[in-house]
């Protein structure tokens, strides 16, 4: 079991949990937490390089003839769990996953140090940790069951979180958000019992296995249009898919930091990812037929979230918004079934996740000096804490989409892609559904550059808003690091956009693309 | 076809049965209820003596009318204040009372009414199992005899005493 | 030539911007500044070799043995793969006006590093806040801008576009202390990002039929055994004018596709070069430091657009609509602009209208160019526009900024007077004044010429319309010359220095930036820039008529300023009073803010976002909450069932077994 | 007369020598040795569970019949007995502390007589093939209940509780006899087997009306709405052993009895009969419990709609009408002995402490009592279908039964009850969030609850954790369930 | 005129709905427990004509119905010890005054 190094994503967190039930004082706990962190961070890297040394390994041996193709994944490993029903704990990586492996780590890395100084750390550290194995299992697992179990155990230490070091309305915010988040892993367990029940041909050997889920291709076409929408709802929720994302605003206004960070950053990704994962990557006929649907659906999110931030006063909120106008632009560029759009959207999760990581870190960390996180009620901070506001305008920028940081390349490929796929569509008489939704979605870079600008403008420039904030100090040395680390990864993926984008694209699946005819 | 005699006998039967039941669960003084169960249990009993199950008819009278009927009287006698003997009812619980039982006639008599092809047959002319039969299959094991049910209701028994001696005993 | 200069060239900028944006605040004020003019004086000297190697090395890769200038790709690497075919690849194009470019951001860039080290500090020698931020930026602005001009494609001109609209944000809100100043840059910001979202979607339009972003292969075809060297060829554009034709879908809402991504891509330009009705974040953006006004504002980045239509030019050739709209739009502009320069009483409000309307006369340049007139007079025209307008507004813009730094305000009311105090500034205003006017032998008058006869020779409405507005154009830059430095000084309150002459610093650029413009007009341009690289010969085509029509209308122009406003009179008040409205409207830019912000806040703002905002509260989430709600609410509904009666308790018993039953019957019945 | 017939009955027989044991333990041990009998009958119960799990109770390894098919018992059978032993023994350890109280001594002994005999009464019922055994097995479950009810005798609600329980037990087995009357009138036996064959071709109203009587009377004992009323008074009112007893082990038991009898004697009417009524009732079961567990304050209470809803969803076993709907109705019962008997635990030790039982008691706990917080958080967890506790595998594993049929109609079904799971998830977190969010100026105080306390809920909250993650539990159960005599009833 | 089953029948049936009436209807608890038994008579009743008239060849009805009156018994007992139990406490055996626990 050990030998699989993917697992270690899973064993390290759960070492962490166990370390910090030994620890007796902060100190104790903050080193595990940097520890474990710095840990999966590494891990995470070496799976990154082992993973292109293989492909690349794997390449020279098709141009030698010992080989033939490319798997879908690496490492994959299955050790059965629950035989009778043919449940496994199955692992596998692609481009993707690590991708989010990766994100993953950095932003529980940044997390752990923007709860530097919380209240309770031990409880704290211990549902945060928690919620990162979840989230690791999600990633790392092909297993639609073991996906499924991860994706709620990340879930449910939300409430806690929220509930106990969270402000503001933070009891009915937590309430709504994990029951919304659990509302929608209602329908993705019938979905993807569904899926289990019609993943092998008649007489075949029922699986959970993603990968052989796909290689069957065995779901009737009735059935598909069930349980497309089923799984598809499912993991839209927690992708803050118009009309259930309300979650979110209240949900991150009330969510301390580092719950914020982790869960805007990570959490949300496990519905773009699951989407595409899941409900595309087995269905795609259905996906297709109906993808329509789910089109209008996030179209909608993309310009109604940064619409509503437009208006808001609170930090969390207009961020919260910016999550789900650009998280619904990650579903609506997986929706295109485009090779290049769908790319992009997985960018765009990596971007989306660090960014938002990196505003909801600076957030509270202005919050947490100002007591409030009202825009009204500040300004002028770049006087006052010049180092946060440069991040604060650093993740602006990036959120905008300026060149050079993640954002920009994230939604010019979605963009190039969606229009691709909708300029495909109105030629072949398809409707111009695609088309006209990416032009709407494109309208999105300058309602987001209004919202950003306003913040940026009302908060950081302008006259010192309360004369009590100017006794307010700048940024510690653990608050640097976790911004730091965050802004670093940002302009890494806007500066060297290609070496992702070929991580990712490199693992799409082919077959996908031939089914559906777009290849 | 029946004697005449028989049939007489069977409609005063069930015109008791019938009126004494209503009785039980109409009178106000609780103790006219009991009496008028208790009338209701001896119809019931020549009833069974009707349909030839004279054990059972013996049975019925014994535990029944001899047994429970008098611990209703005591339990009465017991919890009764003086005066304080009869009940109003409310009518609107009578209203829903009358619903329900309305309802399961009509619905438990309709579905019999449904097979009444079936039903409507007349008493056969077997014989009815003597006691010897009853013994034996009260400690047979095999089909159609009950050793299990009657060791199993001894224990039953047991516990209820046990239970109503815990239940019953002051402290 | 090697392409480590031109990586030099980009690189040097953008690492002074990152070491100066780290490091800058641990640095001395004066170090900061040194070390950016520096960077930028090497920058200035690589480009300048660069641009002079390119013009007159004779190299086989820069011209060609017909004596055609030819486009070289002096490197390109691949930066984000779309598709197979779609990449984003960022590199360094090298072609006239390319090279005509470089010169003049770098020098431009580096007079105003050289003038800011006086002018970013006051008078006792303190250095403003932010002092090295502002070159950070400035180190910024320079590596967009030339990145821009470099694009190998129009996706990394895109990039660079977006990059520059950043530097400008930043440094419009360099005081960001202000609140004007960070609403200016706000505006800016998103006034421009609105027009590159046209941009953006005219890219992806054009991209998808052509299936590329390079430039190279929309407009040019590549010189034969050479690699990466090409010449401007109209077949390529024909090839893709007909790739668009052949398509199922060649016309959208009356126009033709190819028309529709030119206009968007051109939207993109009318944004960044302030056209009408984009232009309304220029004015404010004089908010920012002068010298980025200069610099940003009057000499570089403003012309973006119409360096991307001449990028484009060959495409627009394709289309005569497209050109018209650039045409119209122009000339529009250049009059609206010309018209409120006249009412202004800013003085940067005057330069900023005043860049605006020059800027129109290049578009119009542009929209009026046909190979069959003169050779695409226009585009040479309006290149060569180009550059001397840079030169001379930016001298016109660090003139008005030693003015400012002298008086501390940008009203001409509290000027006058000032020839005797400032006289460097004095006379290098004036030559600038001059080169904008027309007025023989300056600069302007060259350009400004070509591009009347190029007009003239398209149509005669447009020549005369574009000759009103030159005149206008001397008229309101003698009128704020005279403002300025004539009528009667005012008193110096005691305990006041007189305004004098600012240090070297900030003398150098404007006597250079003056020589430049005295003698720019004398340079061969259409030998070293015309459409399709082939050489022409002005001289050749120079009409006297043209040429002497403009500098009478000038001269006249020049002359009513000056019984107006040499000095304090009463004429301007009864000119005023005689059109009251027209003045008022001109004074008040023609209500076009104010309809702006009736869009977006009336109605955007208060009736789209708020609505959706409150949409969202109460209905989404009110949804989302009533079902908590109705959950609750019938949790109350049917709390009476467990009353705590027995009897209800069996009743519903019954009645639950018995509706089982019966409705199961009734079901199989 | 073939009396080795009895020895068919191991568990039974092992059982009723507990109870001898008991029984004459208590009556002839002087009093300071009778405190030990918790121990002793925990002990005990511990022995037979063991003997059950480790020695195949002797040989019950294929399905065996007695009494000419009137008892039977198969190693699917011998495994809910197990399962019912297991839980048997948590609740007799959480009990001890409460049976040695004050008021209780006088009745220790008949507590623990009267609980074993209830389970006799329920291994009755399970093992029935004949409905005279299965009634009687029935009020031996249900009648000295009644009186363990009505054990607090210092508390008022006590009385009310084993009244209205009392009542309602005899007159829904009035109704429950009404429609076995029916049955026997069309089949003429009141063996399931024979009772099978005559019904072949019978599928008349009287039927219906006999099959919905039945359902009523055994759907009282499973607390299935509508016949669920008593419930919530009773398991407020009683003692929180019996409660825990009754909400656990009566329901688990009678669920796996109502599967038999549904299959064995009316099997041939799954489709066309029950099927639908267990349909509407799982529906109403589920949601009516929901709702009303909303509402509520007393901890008690509130886990009596808990477990109202609960027995719901242990009704998709049923409905869903195959082996790997009965393997996991038999896990789910397993793991909900285990998340139930935790909080029961929990609430029994804060009550036992400090006598309150409401949940803005609990407000604070987790600052004071970290451990029973703990404990009581896991329970609600694993209650709510949290992964990686028990109650999301179990539940999951249900659901998967259920969706084997792939009509449309059970996923319509199974999306109801997974729509509620959210109301259900809604109220197990207000117990967390009063325990760890909410905060009250009078917290119960820090307290170290009894031995034998600690032990029971260490036993439920290990068990909370490690049955869903340790597979072979479920495997062995659902290799049991494809093995048993049940499949061959849902082939036809 | 022949006395069938059906005639035996409806003598029982409405003993049951009387008792049921009674058990929904009357205050006093021991007169609830009255119509209870009123209702297992019924069932008991129903059984035997069951027996007597389709099967007459068995005795299952009839042993059942022997059970069923040990049962009624027992229940009886039971009952009635729980109702003097309450009886000490409230001094009243009216069963809508024993609704303290609700909702």
């Amino acid at each position: 079991m050990f030998e699989n190094i993917l697992i270690y994503f899973v064993i390290i967190p759960l070492v962490m949990l166990a370390a910090l039930g030994l620890c007796r004082n902060i100190k104790q706990i903050r080193a595990v937490a940097v520890v474990g962190s710095l840990g999966l961070i590494a891990l995470s890297t070496v799976v990154l390089l082992q993973y292109l040394d293989m492909r690349s390994a794997i390449d020279a041996a098709i141009a030698a003839g010992t080989a033939t193709e490319q798997p879908a994944m690496l490492f994959t490993n299955t050790w059965t769990w629950f035989a009778p029903l043919n449940i496994h704990l199955a692992v596998g990586v692609d481009g993707i996953s690590i991708a989010m492996l990766m994100l993953s780590s950095i932003i529980v890395f940044a997390g752990s140090f923007a709860s530097w100084t919380i209240k309770q750390p031990k409880e704290f550290f211990l549902w945060l940790i928690l919620l990162s194995t979840g989230v690791f299992g999600f990633f790392i697992s092909v297993d639609l069951f073991t996906m499924f179990m991860f994706y709620e155990v990340a879930l449910i230490p939300m409430y806690l979180l929220i509930g106990v070091w969270g402000s503001g309305k933070k009891n009915y915010s937590a309430m709504k958000l994990t029951l919304m988040l659990m509302g929608g892993s209602a329908f993705l367990m019938l979905g993807l019992i569904g899926i289990y029940y019609h993943s092998a041909p008649e007489g075949g050997q029922l699986t959970w296995n993603l990968l052989e889920i796909v290689d069957n291709d065995a779901i009737p076409h009735g059935w598909q249009q069930f349980l497309f929408p089923m799984t598809f709802v499912g993991f839209g929720v927690l992708g803050a898919m118009f009309p259930f994302h309300t979650w979110s605003p209240d949900g991150h206004a009330s969510a301390p930091t580092a719950v914020s960070m982790l869960h805007a950053g990570v959490l949300m990704k496990l519905g773009g990812y699951g989407c595409f994962r899941v409900a595309i990557y087995t269905m795609p006929q259905a996906a297709h037929e109906l993808s329509w649907i789910f089109l209008i659906l996030t179209g909608i999110s993309v310009v109604y979230g940064a619409f509503c931030a437009c208006v808001k006063t609170d930090l969390k909120y207009i961020n919260a918004y910016s999550s789900v106008s650009h998280c619904g632009l990650v579903l609506f560029a997986i929706l295109m079934l485009n090779e290049t759009a769908m790319t992009g959207a997985i960018m765009q999760m990596l971007s989306h996740g660090l960014m938002t990581a990196l505003f909801f870190a600076l957030i509270g960390m202005i919050y947490g000096r100002t007591h409030t996180r009202e825009i009204t009620e500040m300004g002028g901070m770049m006087q006052i804490m010049p180092y946060l506001s440069v991040c604060y305008v650093i993740a602006g920028l990036a959120s905008l989409g300026l060149p050079g940081l993640s954002g920009f390349v994230a939604e010019m490929t979605i963009f190039v892609g969606s229009f691709q796929a909708g300029m495909a569509d109105f030629l072949a008489g398809h409707g111009s559904l695609r088309l006209v939704f990416t032009l709407v979605a494109c309208c999105s870079i300058v309602i987001t550059a209004v919202y950003i600008l306003r913040v940026v403008g009302k908060l950081l420039f302008g006259p010192v808003h309360d004369d009590h904030h100017r006794s307010l100090t700048d940024a510690t040395w653990w608050e640097r690091v976790s911004t730091v680390s965050l802004i670093v990864c940002v302009a890494a993926i806007g500066c060297f956009p290609n070496f992702f984008s070929n991580l990712i694209k490199f693992t799409f699946d082919p077959a996908i693309f031939s089914v559906l005819g777009l290849k | 076809m029946d004697s005449v005699g028989s049939i007489i006998l069977f409609v005063i039967v069930a015109l008791s049965i019938v009126v004494f039941s209503i009785l039980a669960v109409t009178t106000r003084k609780i103790l006219r209820a009991a009496t008028y169960l208790l009338f209701t249990l001896f119809a019931t009993a020549v009833v069974y003596f009707m349909l030839d199950y004279q054990f059972l008819g013996a049975v019925q009278i014994a535990v029944y009318a001899g047994g429970i009927v008098v611990l209703f009287v005591f339990a009465i006698l017991l919890t009764s204040h003086p005066g304080h003997n009869s009940e109003k009812l409310a009518s609107k619980r009578r209203v829903l009372g009358l619903i329900a039982s309305l309802a399961m006639l009509f619905i438990a008599g309709g579905s019999l009414l449904a097979r009444c092809g079936a039903l409507s047959v007349t008493k056969p002319d077997v014989a009815t199992p003597d006691m010897n039969q009853i013994g034996t299959a009260m400690m047979g094991v095999g089909e159609g005899q009950y050793l299990l049910p009657f060791e199993a209701i001894s224990v039953l028994l047991l516990a209820c005493i046990i239970g109503g001696i815990v239940v019953a005993r002051k402290r | 030539m090697s392409p480590v200069i031109p990586v030099i060239i980009l690189a040097l900028p953008l690492f002074m911007f990152i070491f100066l944006g780290l490091c800058g605040s641990k640095m001395k004020h004066p170090v900061a500044g040194f070390l950016g003019t520096l960077g930028l004086g090497v920058v200035m000297v690589l480009s300048y070799y660069t641009a002079f190697t390119y013009f007159f090395s004779g190299a086989p890769e820069f011209i060609s043995a017909a004596g055609e200038r030819l486009q070289c790709v002096m490197f390109d690497q691949t930066w984000l793969q779309f598709t197979d075919t779609l990449y984003i690849s960022l590199g360094f194009f090298l072609d006239p006006i390319s090279a005509m470019m470089l010169v003049v951001i770098t020098t431009v860039s580096f007079m105003v590093h050289l003038y800011s080290l006086g002018y970013m500090r006051d008078h006792h020698g303190v250095y403003e806040i932010g002092f090295q931020r502002f070159y950070a930026f400035l180190s910024l602005f320079t590596f967009s801008m030339l990145g821009l001009v470099v694009a190998t494609n129009i996706f990394q001109m895109y990039i660079f576009w977006e990059l520059v609209g950043v530097s400008s944000y930043l440094l419009i809100g360099f005081y960001y202390r202000k609140p004007s100043a960070v609403s200016a840059s706000k505006k800016a910001f998103i006034v421009t990002r609105f027009a590159d979202l046209g941009f953006l979607i005219g890219i992806l339009i054009l991209s998808f039929y052509t299936g590329t972003f390079d430039f190279t292969l929309l407009t040019s075809a590549p010189v034969e055994g050479m690699s990466g060297v090409y010449h401007v060829d109209i077949n390529t554009a024909e090839g893709i004018l007909s790739t668009f034709t052949s398509h199922p879908a060649p016309v959208f809402m009356g126009a033709s596709v190819l028309t529709w991504a030119l206009v968007l891509i051109f939207m993109g330009g009318m944004g960044k070069s302030a056209m009408m009705p984009l232009h309304i974040w220029l004015p404010d953006a004089m908010e920012g430091p002068t010298p980025v006004s200069a610099l940003i504002h009057a000499a570089t980045m403003v012309v973006a657009g119409v360096y991307l239509v001449a990028r484009l030019f060959p495409l627009f050739l394709m289309e005569e609509s497209a050109l018209v709209i650039v045409t119209v739009v122009g000339a529009l502009t250049a009059f609206y602009a010309a018209v409120v320069a006249c009412t202004q009483i800013d003085i940067k409000r005057v330069l900023a209208f005043s860049t605006i309307s020059q800027i129109a006369f290049m578009m119009v340049a542009l929209g009026v160019a046909r190979p069959e007139h003169h050779e695409s007079l226009g585009y040479m025209a309006s290149m060569f526009h180009l550059f001397t307008h840079a030169m001379f507004k930016a001298l016109l813009f660090l003139g008005a900024g030693a003015l400012i730094h002298a008086i501390g305000s940008n009203d001409y009311t509290a000027m006058h007077g000032l020839r005797k105090h400032m006289p460097i500034t004095h006379w290098t205003f004036l030559i600038g004044c001059l080169a904008i006017a027309g007025i023989i032998p300056f600069s302007g008058f060259f350009s400004k010429d070509e591009i009347l006869s190029a007009c003239g020779s398209y149509s005669t409405l447009v020549y005369i319309w574009m000759s009103l507005v030159a005149g206008l154009t001397a008229f309101y830059m003698f009128r704020l010359y005279y403002l300025i430095f004539w009528w009667k000084e005012h008193e110096i309150p005691a305990g006041h220095h007189a305004p004098h002459d600012q240090p070297w610093t900030m003398s150098l650029p404007l006597i250079i930036l003056a020589a430049i413009s005295c003698v720019a007009g004398f340079i061969p341009f259409g030998k070293l820039v015309s459409w399709n690289g082939e050489p022409y010969d002005f001289m050749a085509h120079f009409d006297w008529g043209v040429a002497s029509v403009s500098l009478a209308v000038a001269v006249a122009a020049i002359a009513l300023a000056t019984v107006m406003y040499r000095k304090e009179n009463a004429l301007p008040a009864k000119f005023k009073n005689a059109l009251p409205n027209l003045w008022k409207w001109a004074h008040l830019r023609f209500y076009w803010d104010e309809l702006y912000m009736f869009i977006t806040h009336k109605i955007i703002f208060n009736g789209v976002c708020r609505a959706l905002a409150w949409f969202d509260r109460h209905i989404i989430d009110g949804t989302m909450d009533a079902f908590a709600a109705i959950t609750h609410k019938a949790s109350d509904v049917i709390k009476p069932m467990q009353s705590g009666q027995v009897q209800m308790y069996t009743w519903l018993y019954v009645i639950g077994a018995l509706l089982l039953g019966g409705i199961t019957i009734l079901c199989l019945m | 007369m073939d009396y080795a017939q009895f020895l068919a009955m191991k568990q039974e027989i092992a059982l009723l020598v507990v109870f001898l044991i008991v029984f004459l333990y208590d009556l002839f041990m002087p009093e300071r040795s009778r405190r030990a009998l918790p121990a002793v009958s925990a002990v005990l119960m511990l022995i037979v569970t063991a003997a059950g799990f480790f020695c195949d109770y002797f040989g019950v390894s294929a399905p065996t019949e007695a009494f000419a098919g009137m008892y039977a018992t198969s190693p699917v059978i011998a495994t809910i007995k197990n399962i019912l032993n297991i839980g048997m023994v948590i609740v007799l350890i959480q009990s001890a502390k409460w049976a040695n109280s004050e008021g209780m001594v006088m009745r220790r002994g008949e507590f623990y007589e009267l609980i074993l005999v209830t389970l006799f009464g329920m291994y009755l019922m399970i093992s029935a093939r004949h409905f005279l055994v299965f009634v009687i097995g029935l009020e031996c479950a249900s009648l000295p209940l009644a009186a363990m009810v009505a054990f607090d005798k210092s508390r008022y609600e006590s009385h009310e509780a084993a009244i209205k329980y009392i009542l309602t037990a005899v007159f829904s087995s009035a109704i429950f006899l009404m429609g076995l009357s029916f049955v026997y009138g069309l089949a003429g036996s009141l063996y399931f087997d024979n009772i099978y064959m005559a019904l072949m071709g019978h599928n008349t109203k009287m039927l219906v009306v006999a099959l919905a009587f039945v359902i009523a009377g055994i759907g009282f004992k499973l607390s299935l709405v509508p016949f669920h009323l008593w419930t919530a008074d009773t398991y407020q009112g009683a003692p929180t052993s019996v409660t825990a007893y009754l909400s656990v082990i009566s329901k688990g038991a009678t669920a796996f009895a109502f599967l038999t009898v549904l299959a064995q004697a009316f099997g041939l009417f799954y489709s066309q009969v029950w099927e639908w009524m267990l349909y509407a009732l799982i529906i109403l079961t589920i949601t009516v419990g929901n709702l009303f567990a909303i509402r509520q304050r007393n901890m008690k209470r509130f886990l009596a709609f808990s477990s109202i809803s609960q027995a719901g969803y242990i009704m998709l076993g049923i409905i869903a009408y195959n082996a790997l709907g009965v393997a996991a109705m038999m896990f789910y019962i397993l793991v909900y002995i285990f998340s139930n008997l935790a909080a029961f635990g929990v609430i029994g030790a804060i009550e036992n402490a400090t006598g309150r039982v409401s949940m803005d008691d609990y407000n604070g706990l987790y600052k004071t009592n970290p451990r029973l917080a703990f404990t009581m958080m896991l329970a609600m967890f694993s209650l709510a279908g949290i992964p990686p506790f028990a109650g999301f595998f179990s539940k999951f594993f249900i659901f998967t039964g259920a969706l084997q049929a792939a009509s449309p109609a059970m996923y319509v079904l199974v999306l109801i009850a997974l729509i509620n799971t959210i109301v259900s998830l809604y109220y197990y977190l207000l117990v967390v969030k009063a325990m760890f969010i909410k905060d009250d100026e009078c917290v119960i105080a820090p307290f170290r609850s009894a031995c034998s306390e600690r032990i029971g809920m260490w036993i439920a909250v290990a068990g909370i954790i490690f049955l869903g993650l340790v597979s072979p539990i479920y495997d062995s159960l659902i290799a049991i369930a494809q093995s048993s005599e049940l499949s061959s009833f849902f082939l036809k | 005129m022949e006395i069938t089953a059906l005639y035996y029948l409806v003598p029982s049936l409405i003993m049951f709905c009387c008792g049921l009436y009674g058990f929904l209807t009357r205050r006093n608890m021991i007169a609830m427990l009255i119509s209870l038994e009123l209702m297992l008579n019924g069932v008991d009743l129903n059984f035997v004509i069951f027996n007597r008239f389709l099967f007459p060849g068995q005795m299952e009805g009839m042993i059942f119905t022997l059970f069923g009156i040990a049962l009624a018994a027992a229940e009886t007992a039971l009952a009635i010890a729980i109702i003097i139990n309450i009886f000490r406490w409230v001094n009243n055996i009216d069963i809508r005054e024993l609704n303290q626990m609700k909702f």
